[in-house]
């Protein structure tokens, strides 16, 4: 079983996300569960959202503790929340920054990676929304999961013209990070 | 620290909560076009207008979350919202 | 220590139950009153009002609140401010307090409540038994239980002591029966002001809403800290088992009068067979034991005082040597067909060395008379048990089996 | 200039229930006793160990605040505090209109001296945005949603200050943190008047009406400059004064058309006729409070 854990401030899509990579992971194949942990917050506030992906139906209800994989969507979370804290030295951390990995001094020995999503998202959404645009980068980076197959949960839930351009948008992320990881 | 009775908490103890990293914007003065009407003063939902030299006034960045009220409402258009580094 | 009365007559007026407890409110000085009016408590809350219009309690403000929901909520407020607060209530207006019994508790306010205890709708039936206040027993009240009118009205003030001292701040309910209680007059001793006054010390709690020191009441508990709130008030209700034996004992050095701790016995010492019960059905089990003793019926009467905190000690060393143990309730836990008292006890036996029988005999629920026949049958189940095992664990005592 | 609501509270950027909160506070000064029901400004406040109030403040249930402040100002009068110090019910529209006005209907009837401020966001903000007794005709929520078959909520605001007029109360007020002045200016007369009093103040909510952080106060003025929220006084259920709107008078459109929660009357066919609709809601305000 893999496990994710997605760092975001209320309103910018991390419980969003983690229910689109549980919908993604199914249309990959796989069994998974997605589940959100925040207080009673509006915006603003930072906020978690957990993803579980595995062969067999998953049964366990608890937070992530050991994240094979962290999607950190906001850099400004780095200053308040621990956001490495228990990650597996085989993990990755993907932080959406457009500083290069090694400026970040994360106290973990798992592989960090930065992608530009918020810029991803302005040129091609037209909005700073990085939730599925990060998605793409996750794909890229872990090979978890199908590129397609995030775009399939995408377009699902974003019919029309947004689910377009999220897909779009995602992809760019997903080819810009393979690229980086060369 | 231990729980007093009935979970009373101290007056005014939200500041440990520094919420500046909460904005995309942030508001920053013009001080040639302020008047020191201190409308921004008395709008700030998050208290982040304090008083400076002169009359004039400086932004709490600790806590302002970029809602950008100050500089919708300043008559003089005296402030604008400038997208944040990150 | 066996119970104490005080019938020296020249002390003793013949009033009903309920102005009884009024008067021991009053003597207890109350700082707020706020109560909604339900039959079987109505007399108290009118016997209030008539002192409150007489002046017969200064520095205090009756509150005519349009609910029972609300007669509750009010003394959050006052006690908060630090004003001793009492209010009355039963069935229908217990349950409406649901929501806030929970939050007085939680936010350790010693509210004192007299409970007339009645039936619970539906069908709506306006007369006694406990289900009311049994179903609210985790709701973090202090609950005790009174046999007869002097131990109700006594109990007031006990109840205050407990509910006010500084390791428990807890809010108490004083439960008496409603009409069997609350509405019949005998003789008893009036609570004596002289006497409060020496007995119950004002009501000083440390914190309060004061705009000299600005506090906050009532803020959120997330995940990292609720629990240790819930623990703290465990802890509480812990303290209250040997407050609730030191009220009784002060109580009895200051007024000469004694009805128990957390619980009291009747016959017990050679009892082979024990019955359990709360409330007025005590007195009617006592002369029902007379009656058998005379016959050479070794039976006896464990009356349950207090019922949370739950005395397992006190009911442990009480029954240990009984043969068989009969708890009679008047409530139902639907669905289990078992009353809570012989829940808990049969429940808290398990782990012990104590291995006699434990049977549960439910009886005068929706105020259906409990006469002495009645435990006469219940002690002629237990002596069978007592030959032969239990035949049936737990079940009603008084069914009419035609109406089925 | 300090204040006795602090920052750090969890509230969103440009939220209008801090605010109010803190014009209110502005209003009272140090002496008085807050009393929230559940809502957004009591959550985002109060986090324990941590509180953003500056007084004294308590919180009980979602229903029970102006009961619990009856029982606040009984105990002080019995105690002998009762002097200066002034007893306030603050809380949102959901616990003030809906599940809290049994309570605030026996508290008015039994005359304590106490003040109730309704915060007035039109939504259970808080739970995420639904329908409450005080949203307006034809605004979309997640439990009175615009679809197909709807334009939203079918129900006009249920008029909580005539609700209270009927109970006798000495002073009501409506205002809005469009006009912080006038709002600070009528708490402090609502605190000053004996018995019970009633502000109901108008408070745009970014998150739950769908507009910019930026535009809290902006579009607050709109909807009195449009008639929709009529700013007045009334003294002994006689209306007393109103604040007239004039040349300023602007189309209900200026005001819709900026929020989300009516999107759909700009895009849905047959929107314009439940424009139409509104504005009639406007001009009855205009003629009946005489705003013009």
């Amino acid at each position: 079983m893999k496990e994710i854990r997605i760092h975001g401030r209320g309103g910018q899509g991390s419980v969003t996300a983690a229910e689109l990579l549980a919908v993604a992971a199914f249309e990959d194949g796989q069994f998974s569960q997605a589940f959100p942990a925040f207080g009673v917050e509006r915006r603003g506030a930072p906020v978690q959202a957990f993803t579980r992906i595995s062969d067999a139906p998953i049964r366990l209800r608890s937070q992530v503790y050991e994240p094979d994989y962290v999607i950190v969507q906001d850099p400004t979370l780095l200053e308040v929340v621990d956001v490495a804290r228990g990650t597996k030295d085989t993990g990755v951390i993907i932080i959406n920054s457009d500083f290069d990995p090694e400026e970040f001094d994360l106290k973990t020995n798992a592989k960090v990676m930065t992608v530009n999503a918020t810029k991803v998202a302005l040129d091609i959404i037209g909005r700073p929304i990085v939730n599925t645009v990060l998605l793409g980068a996750f794909a890229g980076a872990t090979g978890e999961i199908q590129p397609d197959s995030i775009v399939r949960a995408v377009k699902e839930r974003f019919p029309g013209k947004i689910g377009d351009k999220n897909s779009e948008a995602l992809l760019e992320a997903y080819n810009q990070i393979r690229g980086d990881a060369l | 620290m231990s729980i007093r009775l009935g979970g009373v908490c101290e007056p005014g103890s939200t500041r440990v909560n520094k919420t500046g990293g909460w904005r995309t914007f942030r508001p920053v003065y013009d001080y040639d076009k302020c008047i020191k009407c201190k409308l921004c003063e008395l709008l700030c939902p998050d208290m982040s207008v304090l008083e400076w030299e002169n009359g004039y006034f400086q932004f709490d960045y600790d806590f302002c979350k970029g809602c950008g009220i100050c500089a919708n409402e300043c008559p003089k258009n005296a402030i604008s919202m400038v997208l944040e580094e990150k | 220590m066996a119970v104490i009365r005080d019938l020296n007559k020249d002390k003793m007026d013949v009033v009903e139950g309920s102005y009884a407890v009024a008067h021991s409110v009053k003597v207890c000085k109350p700082n707020v009153i706020s109560a909604y009016p339900i039959t079987p408590q109505t007399h108290i809350v009118e016997d209030l009002s008539q002192f409150m219009a007489d002046g017969e309690i200064p520095n205090c403000e009756y509150i005519n609140v349009e609910s029972e929901f609300s007669a509750l909520s009010a003394l959050v407020g006052s006690s908060a401010v630090g004003a001793r607060c009492y209010s009355a209530t039963t069935s229908q207006g217990l349950e409406l307090m649901h929501e806030i019994l929970f939050n007085v508790s939680g936010m350790r306010l010693p509210i004192v409540m007299t409970i007339a205890n009645r039936a619970v709708s539906a069908p709506i039936n306006i007369w006694n038994d406990q289900q009311d206040s049994i179903s609210q027993r985790d709701t973090g009240w202090i609950q005790l239980y009174a046999e007869d009118l002097q131990e109700a009205s006594d109990m007031t003030a006990q109840a205050f002591k407990i509910a006010e001292d500084k390791d428990v701040m807890l809010p108490a309910m004083a439960c008496m029966d409603g009409f069997i209680l609350s509405h019949v007059y005998e003789p008893m001793v009036l609570l004596e002001q002289d006497l409060v006054d020496e007995y119950l010390p004002t009501y000083a709690p440390e914190y309060t809403l004061d705009t000299k020191n600005p506090l906050t009441f009532g803020a959120f508990a997330d995940p990292e800290i609720y629990t240790e709130f819930r623990y703290l008030q465990q802890k509480a209700m812990d303290n209250a088992l040997p407050k609730i034996e030191e009220a009784a004992n002060d109580f009895h050095k200051v007024f000469g009068r004694y009805y128990g701790g957390l619980v009291d016995e009747y016959e017990t010492e050679d009892a082979e067979i024990i019955l359990m019960a709360m409330g007025s059905v005590v007195g009617t089990i006592k002369d029902t034991i007379d009656g058998l003793r005379a016959k050479g019926v070794k039976v006896g009467l464990l009356k349950v005082r207090s019922f949370r905190p739950f005395p397992v000690e006190a009911i442990h060393n009480a029954i240990k040597n009984a043969k068989v143990v009969v708890a009679i309730d008047k409530n139902i836990s639907l669905g289990l067909n078992e009353g809570a008292l012989f829940t808990e006890t049969k429940a808290s036996l398990y782990n012990t060395n104590i291995d006699m029988p434990v049977i549960g005999r439910m009886i005068g629920h929706g105020g259906r008379d409990i006469p002495v026949s009645t435990i006469e049958k219940i002690v002629d189940e237990a002596a069978n048990v007592m030959k032969s095992g239990i035949s049936v664990e737990s079940q009603y005592a008084d069914l009419k089996e035609e109406l089925l | 200039m300090s204040f006795l609501f602090e920052a750090g509270h969890r509230g969103c950027a440009g939220c209008c229930d801090a605010m109010v909160a803190k014009f209110v506070l502005m209003a009272a000064g140090e002496d008085c006793i807050i009393i929230s029901p559940t809502g957004c400004l009591e959550v985002m406040t109060t986090p324990y160990p941590e509180s953003s109030w500056g007084v004294p403040w308590i919180h009980s249930l979602f229903e029970n605040a102006a009961s619990v402040a009856s029982g606040v100002e009984a105990g002080l009068k019995a105690l002998g505090k009762f002097e200066k110090t002034k007893v306030i019910a603050m809380g949102g529209d959901g616990a003030t209109l809906d599940i809290g006005i049994r309570g605030i209907s026996g508290a008015f009837e039994r005359g304590h001296d106490i003040t109730y401020v309704c915060i007035d966001n039109e939504a259970y903000m808080n739970t995420g945005v639904q329908r409450s007794g005080a949203t307006p005709f034809d605004a979309s929520t997640t439990t009175s949603p615009a679809g197909s078959e709807s334009f939203g909520n079918q129900r006009p605001k249920k008029d909580m200050p005539a609700i209270l007029a009927a109970h006798g109360a000495p002073y009501i007020a409506t205002c809005s943190l469009g006009y912080p002045k006038d709002l600070i200016k009528k708490v402090k007369k609502a605190l000053d008047v004996e018995g019970p009093t009633y502000i109901h103040a108008h408070a745009p909510c970014t998150t739950g009406w769908g507009f910019d952080t930026s535009k809290t106060v902006e579009i607050a003025k709109l909807a009195v400059q449009t008639g929709l929220w009529p700013l007045y006084e009334m003294e002994d259920g006689e209306i007393t004064s109103v604040k007239k709107i004039g040349k300023q008078k602007k189309p209900v459109e200026d005001y819709l058309r900026m929020q989300r929660r009516f999107k759909h009357l700009f895009t849905k066919e047959g929107g314009d006729e439940e424009l139409k609709k509104i504005q009639v809601l406007a001009d009855k305000n205009i003629v009946k409070f005489g705003l013009e």
